[in-house]
């Protein structure tokens, strides 16, 4: 912690960031974002369990980009996000300083997104405990019973877009929900309206969603909409090697193909 | 508020035998939005169509909607029609009733229901038509042609002789390919200089043809019929205007013992040289690596003896621009690095050469003068051994596929050798022969049994050298594996045709796909054979895949009759289905995020990236951008794209969708 | 109706299987007649959303074919949807949707005989599985 | 530096000079070799030739082995087990079920981190920079350096330098003072297993690769494969009787060959073991050798 | 009216759950939900969720539903038919509504009865009756007392209960609809003794001046910088909205089909950039921090400006579940202490 408060303050005293995107005490116990733009509030960032949410969400923000160039805490989960926001353009090299955090909250510092690149495919990535359980209760349950369990779920769900809120790849200018002509996907939160944004909002991460979990977080209702993103994490490695935000030039799993992709299910 | 049209055709009993149209005619006439809506026995007719033009002025339609037979039959009849009376026609669309009801289905209620459902899903899509106007594309009608082979000549003449500019770049200092080092050609065994330089001289004088040797392709960008290419001359150390190849230079230069890559390294030449006597250009080029003058500062002998002074040291690379309308890349081949072989003992062993280097020893114009001699100490050779299959079709350590024409040069050596050398042996090592072609078999067949060259069946596992004789060890499969072994004078690998070293790097420069040994890709493998998947870029010879001359040839001329094609009108016409990326007043410019997921995507590199910047010029955002010259509308990115920016004319998401909900 | 007659619709690329359901037509092959098909220009052109908008509209069973591997008319669409499918498919069977209901397959323009026997085998299939209520019931929940 | 070490059985047996002189230089450039517990037989040479999946079960349990005792790099200078061992990895990483059913039946799993080195890899490894290694009386001889079949087949395989005309045991032989000469014969065949069934043809083909070498001006003929040593060292008598002529050339394992060199007793090396002497004639004179080097310039010329 | 004050005994909860669904009313109470609580159907109190500060969504959905159909229309033939809805809704008690959300109904109501009488809303209202439970503890995000509520406020409830230290219930009957309520079965209400409300309400004193709020808000309008400071970390979603009770923006959707649609009335959130975007491109809250500040605005400032009410009761939710813990406590906090 010492050493990523000594380290953002060299960097906003040298003028190398405007500003530090990390985490400080929040309500209760949780942590929650501050943005740092003067050395002597570095004293603010915190580094510790609580620190969860995944921090590339503010990159884009307009309202932070006004900040000027920042400098972000990123855990491993939040190193893969930039990588895949670096392969979808929207990040380049040089745009920002990403102070990284080791599982065992050691900071690291990178030269370049190539750098982050590396470290990366050093990590491992595991579903939590909870997660995986919940993945594999649901897979031993026959497809009604898995039907029901989703649209009970979903009965729940408001329309209030936290999930897309809190994803950091959820980027889009204007989210297809948003598109009325025609409307894909109807507004109301009735059930069809539900169920075809999940399913949407899955296929639209499918191959780009880095498993952050912030989506299962922010859901007000608790839905564990995350669980779509590792399923499909899951199938998409399974059945293309591939792995989101791992690569600076990442492959697109739905962008691209094989010859030997699989096609037992076609006749 | 549309004013749709809706015309329902018996198509005699086609349709009407199962059928009830008058019922189709009715439910169509209540459909919102539907304000005309008539049967006729046959639509395709003349009283027909005048029936819909009519309709189109007096209703003043908006939309038409045919319910007949196949948009694949009769959808272009139906849209002319409507073009004729002032509606455009990409506002028209046809019902398919027959092929894909009343030919399919028996003479029941539900084949009536289907009818009027097809018809109700076209009238929501035609309801949100757009007017479409065919993209037109100038055409800069001057082809630029890759490679001075065979292949490149046959397609700069073609091209030429039908009257458009051609650019001819060849990257040696002559054009003429390996065609002009080749001795005889099979299966005619007439002289590949005879027939080949008339061709070469005439591309030279081919007031359409502007050709540049010791130049290659620097770059490229735009689209067919607007493509903008920089071409590096390299500097030749020469002045060609000044020059009139007299050879003095040549003559007087001291460094003379540089290996003659024309001549497969045999033959020795001087660091100012022309490649060989037919030498299109016939003007010298300095070797840089070799010069004395360029190692060590001094010597300028040519320059001293040249009458035109002009030698010129000092010459710099030339960058020269030009806009070009197509390409045809035929830069050919290269022949696998026999260093390849060392169980041949290739390089350690003077007397172990290519295919290509007996090319040259048995040409009238090769080092040796056409005399078959062994490059080690000059002497004839009395027994020789062929190796086909060198490196071809050895997935262990050599490459998978067959190079081709190996059977035939193979068997015109053993032939060759045999007119030069009666008393002399010819053994010849193959896996199978590969003769077809027309009087192909019978070339091999008269190697055999009229000049007698020893065919073995089998594969040779290792040359080595015992008191002066190539011991070469094999074995014939025909006779069970017995071990053969032939002390031979001379060997001769017939080393397998690969891909030109640079073929990737072009590739990636054109944008063209290529295969996993780097020859370039058709379009497709049976229909599109000269057409590459990027427009206006074709194929032509070896740089595709291993050919012989005629194979080549043919292709080339293929390639120039596409061009010619592409030539033959200013503008070029295209289908409007066609995808486009939405672009709206500011703030928003375009709903694009530019994620660019789309651009890996489209398998025609369409997609374009353009900067939205404001009046100040700073970036705001940069956005996807479809190239209308190289979209062919499949809309893979348009079910890509998240936000729905892309949207495929033609076939849009709101037609789409408007056609799923009238089901 | 008193027999269920169910709701079967199709999506295909123009290039191979409509031009297949023509050759069926131009071949006199009966086949069961409550197929819908839309026609696009290619199945990378078949947006996952079109799936499920079908289902919206009551489809009892969906129909997604085009053409063979390396036969597509724009040289990779097949395979870009195929990836598609792969997985919307997996996606859906998470999700509890019956992909029993939704049929992949690929027929050339020379396959007018497979065509007849997919809308039927497809007609069939369905017509035992019974109507899609599991989804059509979804329609009125959560409207107050 | 250390390595795994699978001695196999021939290294224990009829070529337990091999190991000898393996042992001897190993302890003085600092090699420490730690055998795989419980190691079984790699399956050479009848295996593969009775049942594909045994012929991949023994060696891949080896590899197993090693693999759970950490063990990164294995030394195998027998190159019959370098072969098998080599061969089970590449199919066991190339086939997904292979390996499923192979680590099934000797209940152990296999990744691929631990990979076999022949004898002249792991020499390379540790004194291929020419460090590490102190040349008392350097190797003056021309040697002709047999490399056998083994080591270098298949290709795909194996990745051995050069295949068909390997170097590396050459260069290695050239940092203790030998020449190796140019010839025709490094990979031939030996007749191998043949040695005790078929021995007349063992005679005829060893002969030929003997006859090369000597009549190339070969000393010594430096092998790295223990087959390769029984069909040229103890089979000549055979040999001379085959071909009517007397060979007096030694074969030496190149540990033995860079023992000497280091300076190590001819007895810890076991040269003893030998049915040829290990002699050698007196020095070449000088001019043969300027000349040979001549040669050699030449050739690179061309 | 009188307040009554009754004593229901713990026991008898199951015999008034009984007669009110007896008496053709659905009960709606808090049941337990994974680690959430949601206001669901129920007909015992054994189903009812125990111990709980804060349901996770108010009541809001019972005379406000998140979804409501406003009316159907069919094509026939070229003819458009429309169907009204009918307003026969079925009349419901809310049990174990917190005082806090119970107050959120007259802000509700001020709005839906403010210039254009919304029938549904009026009607689903005069249908419901609200048996309120006051609150034995309360957490750091709930500030009802600092916006005029408190722990035991009754305002809202028909009927308020307060468990006491036995366990059972002391009942204040508040309004005619309590009275009714109390009248199917009157047996089960007995006469309460002196009990000491008080001491069995959770503590919690005011956070701010409500006053130094609303006097401060309308010369903050141009604080960009504050606005931006507050919001920065705000992600722009609508949680905040759709958890409150005192919430009332919603968006109207037509959904159609080949041969109908419907209109729908469904929840929508100032939070999101859409809520106020021109079909014309423009977006006169283009970005968050304004979208922050008329959230603000809006509930402490103009509401109380036009219907003399404040659209926030105090009951935390919006803190609670925000995913970027915007805490509107601390920076309500802020601005009243601003400058002090």
């Amino acid at each position: 912690m010492e050493e990523l408060r000594k380290k953002a303050r060299e960097l906003l005293e040298s003028q190398a960031v405007k500003v530090i995107i990390g985490y400080g005490k929040g309500s209760s116990d949780q942590a929650r974002t501050v943005f740092i733009r003067k050395p002597e509030a570095v004293d603010k960032l915190i580094q510790d369990e609580s620190c969860v949410q995944n921090l590339a969400v503010y990159l884009l923000k307009p309202e932070v980009k006004a900040l000027g160039k920042p400098a972000i805490v990123a855990k491993p989960a939040v190193l893969r996000t930039i990588l895949q926001l670096a392969s979808e353009n929207q990040i380049k090299d040089g745009e920002l300083v990403v102070l990284g955090i080791s599982p065992d909250n050691k900071l690291i510092e990178f030269p370049d997104l190539k750098a982050v690149e590396d470290y990366v495919s050093g990590l491992s990535f595991e579903y939590s405990d909870a997660d995986k359980a919940l993945l594999e209760k649901l897979e031993k349950m026959d497809r009604a019973e898995r039907f029901k369990f989703w649209q009970e779920q979903f009965s729940k769900c408001i329309k209030c877009y936290a999930c897309r809120a809190s994803c950091p790849l959820c980027y889009c200018s204007r989210c297809v929900v948003e598109c009325n002509q025609p409307q894909w996907i109807p507004v109301a939160p009735h059930q069809v309206g539900n169920l075809e944004w999940h399913i949407v909002r899955a296929m639209h991460l499918a191959g780009r969603c880095v498993n952050c979990g912030d989506c299962g977080r922010a859901c007000p209702v608790g839905i564990p909409v995350h669980l779509l993103g590792e399923k499909l994490a899951e199938e998409i490695f399974k059945s293309f090697g591939l792995k989101s935000g791992t690569k600076v030039q990442g492959e697109y799993a739905l962008g691209s193909w094989k010859l030997e992709d699989k096609e037992d299910f076609i006749r | 508020m549309a004013r749709i049209g809706v015309f329902v055709c018996h198509c005699g009993e086609n349709i009407a035998g199962t059928v009830d149209i008058a019922k189709v005619a009715e439910e169509a006439g209540k459909i919102p939005g539907v304000v005309h809506s008539v049967d006729y026995k046959y639509m395709c007719s003349d009283p027909g169509q005048s029936l819909i033009k009519e309709a189109i002025k007096e209703k003043k339609l908006t939309g038409v909607v045919v319910a007949a037979c196949s948009p694949r039959m009769h959808e272009t009849t139906f849209r002319r029609a409507c073009a004729e009376s002032g509606l455009n026609p990409f506002l028209c669309e046809m019902a398919n009733i027959r092929e894909q009801c009343s030919w399919v289905h028996e003479k029941i209620p539900e084949t009536t229901e289907k009818a009027i459902e097809l018809v109700r899903i076209i009238v929501e899509k035609v309801k949100r038509n757009k007017p479409l106007y065919p993209i037109k594309v100038p055409v800069t009608k001057t082809a630029l042609v890759l490679g001075g082979g065979i292949a490149g000549i046959q397609a700069s003449l073609d091209i030429a002789n039908a009257g458009h500019k051609v650019i001819l770049v060849e990257r040696s200092p002559s054009i003429g390919g390996h065609m002009l080092q080749l001795s005889e050609t099979f299966p005619t065994l007439d002289c590949s200089q005879c027939i080949l330089t008339p061709r070469m001289v005439e591309v030279a004088q081919h007031p359409n043809i502007t050709l540049y040797t010791y130049s290659e392709l620097e770059s490229l960008e735009g689209f067919i019929g607007n493509f903008k290419v920089k071409i590096r001359k390299k500097a030749r150390g020469v002045d060609e205007s000044l020059c009139t190849g007299c050879g003095i230079c040549i003559q007087k230069c001291p460094q003379k013992k540089i290996p003659s890559e024309f001549d497969a390294g045999l033959g020795k030449r001087p660091a100012i040289y022309v490649p060989c006597p037919q030498a299109v250009p016939n003007k010298p080029v300095i070797d840089k690596a070799h010069c004395t003058y360029y190692l060590k500062g001094k010597c300028k002998i040519c320059e001293k003896f040249c009458p035109r002074g002009a030698i010129k040291f000092d010459q710099q690379d030339e960058i020269i621009s030009a806009e070009v309308g197509a390409i045809v890349a035929a830069t050919g081949y290269d022949i696998l690095n026999t260093d390849f072989f060392p169980e041949y003992g290739y390089g350690k062993y003077p007397d172990v050469i290519t295919g290509l280097q007996f090319e040259r020893l048995a040409s009238a114009s090769g080092p040796t003068l056409g005399a078959i001699k062994r490059p080690s100490d000059g002497k004839e050779p009395e027994t020789i051994v062929f190796i086909a299959c060198a490196g071809s079709r050895d997935p262990a350590k050599g490459i998978d596929y067959c190079s081709k024409i190996c059977c035939m040069y193979t068997a015109k050596h053993a032939m060759l050798y045999k007119h030069k050398v009666h008393h002399g042996r010819a053994y010849v090592f193959y896996m199978d022969i590969r003769a077809g072609g027309k009087m192909y078999e019978e070339f091999v067949r008269r190697a055999i049994e009229e000049d007698g060259a020893i065919y073995i069946r089998g594969r040779v596992s290792r040359i080595y050298e015992e008191d002066g004789k190539l011991i070469v060890k094999g074995a014939d499969t025909l006779l069970g594996g017995q071990p053969i072994e032939i002390k031979a004078d001379m060997v001769v690998l017939a080393t397998a045709m690969v891909a030109h070293k640079d073929a990737e790097e072009l590739a990636q420069k054109l944008k063209v796909s290529y295969d996993p040994y780097h020859f370039l890709s058709e379009a497709h493998p049976k229909l599109r054979p000269v057409e590459t998947n990027t427009a206006g870029i074709f194929v032509a010879g070896a740089c595709q895949a291993p050919k012989d001359i005629p194979e080549a040839v043919a292709q080339a001329s293929g390639a120039a009759s596409k061009v010619c094609a592409l030539f033959s009108s200013d503008e070029l016409s295209r289908e409007p289905v066609i995808a486009v990326v939405n672009r709206s007043a500011p703030p928003v410019f375009s709903t694009c995020t530019g994620c660019f997921l789309c651009e890996k995507a489209c398998p025609y590199q369409a997609i374009e990236r353009e900067e939205i910047r404001d009046r100040k010029g700073n970036l705001i955002k940069v956005v996807a951008k479809v190239n209308p010259g190289l979209c062919q509308g499949c809309g893979t990115c348009v079910s890509l794209c998240r936000v729905k920016a892309i949207d495929l004319q033609g076939f849009t998401n709101e037609q789409v969708y408007a056609e799923v909900l009238a089901l | 109706m008193s027999e269920f007659e169910p709701k079967i619709v199709a999506f295909v690329c123009n290039w191979c299987t409509y031009a297949g359901a023509d050759l069926t037509g131009t071949s006199r092959i009966k086949y069961a007649p409550n197929v819908r098909m839309i026609r696009l220009p290619c199945t990378g052109r078949i947006d996952f959303m079109l799936l499920l908008k079908a289902f919206d509209q009551g489809a009892d069973g969906i129909i997604v074919s085009g053409c063979h591997p390396n036969d597509c008319h724009y040289t990779a669409g097949n395979f870009h949807a195929r990836r598609r499918w792969i997985v919307f498919r997996s996606l859906l069977d998470f999700l509890g949707i019956d992909t029993r209901r939704v049929y992949f397959a690929w027929v050339s323009a020379a396959e007018g005989a497979k065509w007849a026997e997919l809308v039927n085998l497809v007609a069939e299939e369905i017509q035992k599985l019974g109507p899609y209520d599991e989804y059509k019931n979804l329609m009125s929940r959560g409207i107050e | 530096m250390k390595f795994g070490y699978y001695p196999g059985c021939t290294l224990l047996g009829t070529a337990r000079e091999f190991e000898e002189s393996l042992f001897a230089i190993a302890k003085r450039i600092g090699l420490e070799l730690e055998a795989i517990p419980d190691w079984n037989c790699c399956g050479a040479t009848a295996a593969h030739n009775l049942s594909h999946l045994l012929s991949i079960a023994l060696p891949a349990r080896n590899l197993a082995l090693a693999e759970k005792s950490g063990m990164e790099e294995i030394l195998v200078p027998c190159s019959a087990c370098y072969s098998r061992l080599a061969t089970a990895r590449f199919e066991l990483l190339e086939n997904e079920n292979l390996r499923k059913e192979v680590s099934e039946l000797i209940e152990m799993e296999y990744q691929g981190t631990a990979r076999v080195l022949n004898i002249i890899e792991g020499l390379n490894k540790v004194i291929g920079d020419g460090s590490g290694v102190k040349i008392q009386k350097p190797f003056e001889h021309k040697v002709a350096c047999y490399y056998g079949c083994l080591l270098v087949r298949p290709p795909k395989v194996v990745k051995f330098d050069r295949a068909e005309d390997p170097q590396s045991m050459d260069e290695l032989l050239k940092k203790i003072g030998a020449t190796p000469i140019d010839w025709a014969f490094k990979v031939e065949c030996c007749g191998a297993g043949f040695s005790v069934s078929r021995t007349d043809l063992v005679a005829k083909l060893s002969g030929r690769i003997i006859e090369d070498a000597t009549k190339r001006g070969a000393e010594a003929i430096i092998v790295a494969c223990p087959m390769c040593h029984s069909n040229l060292d103890m089979r000549r008598g055979e040999i001379e009787k085959a071909s009517g002529k007397k060979y007096s050339i030694p074969v030496l394992y190149l540990t033995q060959a860079i023992g000497l060199a280091m300076g190590i007793d001819e007895k810890e090396l076991g040269l003893q073991r030998h049915l040829v002497p290990v002699v050698f004639p007196e020095k070449p004179k000088t001019g043969e050798g300027a000349q040979a080097k001549e040669k050699a310039t030449e050739a690179v010329e061309e | 009216m009188e307040i009554e004050r009754k004593l229901l005994k713990k026991g008898s909860l199951g015999k008034l759950f009984e007669k009110i669904t007896a008496s053709g009313r659905r009960i709606l109470a808090p049941v337990q939900d994974g680690e959430n609580i949601f206001f669901k159907e129920v007909c015992s109190p054994e189903e009812v969720a125990k111990d709980y500060i804060q349901t996770t969504l108010s009541a809001k959905s019972a005379v406000f539903p998140a979804c409501e159909k406003l009316f159907e229309y069919k094509f026939e033939g070229r003819e458009v038919k429309i169907e009204d809805r009918d307003l026969n809704f079925k009349p419901t008690v809310i049990f174990g509504l917190r005082p806090c959300d119970a107050r959120s109904f007259s802000a509700l109501n001020a709005v839906f009865s403010w210039d254009y009488q919304d029938e549904l809303f009026k009607k689903r209202l005069e249908r419901t009756a609200v048996i309120g439970l006051s609150c034995g503890k309360a957490d750091e995000y709930c500030f009802c007392t600092s916006v005029g509520g408190g722990p035991g406020d009754s305002q809202g409830s028909d009927i308020l209960l307060t468990q006491i230290g036995s366990g059972d219930y002391l009942a204040e009957v508040i309004t005619e609809k309590g009275k009714e309520l109390v009248a199917i079965s009157p047996e089960l209400f007995e006469p309460a003794g002196d009990q000491d409300k008080e001491k069995y309400l959770a503590k919690l004193p005011k956070q701010f001046e409500l006053k130094a709020l609303s006097e401060k808000l309308p010369g903050l309008f141009n604080n960009t910088e504050l606005w931006i400071e507050q919001s920065l970390r705000c992600l722009g979603c609508g949680a905040c909205a759709f958890v409150c009770p005192a919430c009332v923006c919603f968006d109207i959707q037509d959904e159609a089909k080949r041969d109908g649609g419907v209109r729908l009335r469904c929840w929508d959130s100032c939070g999101f950039s859409l809520f106020t975007l021109h079909t014309s491109g423009h977006n006169p809250r283009e970005v968050q921090n304004q979208r922050w500040r008329q959230r603000v605005m809006h509930k402490f400032s103009y509401f109380n400006d036009r219907l003399g009410v404040i659209g926030c009761v105090g009951c935390g939710r919006c803190s609670r579940i925000c995913p970027a813990d915007m805490n509107l406590l601390e920076h309500l906090k802020a601005i009243a202490e601003a400058g002090k």
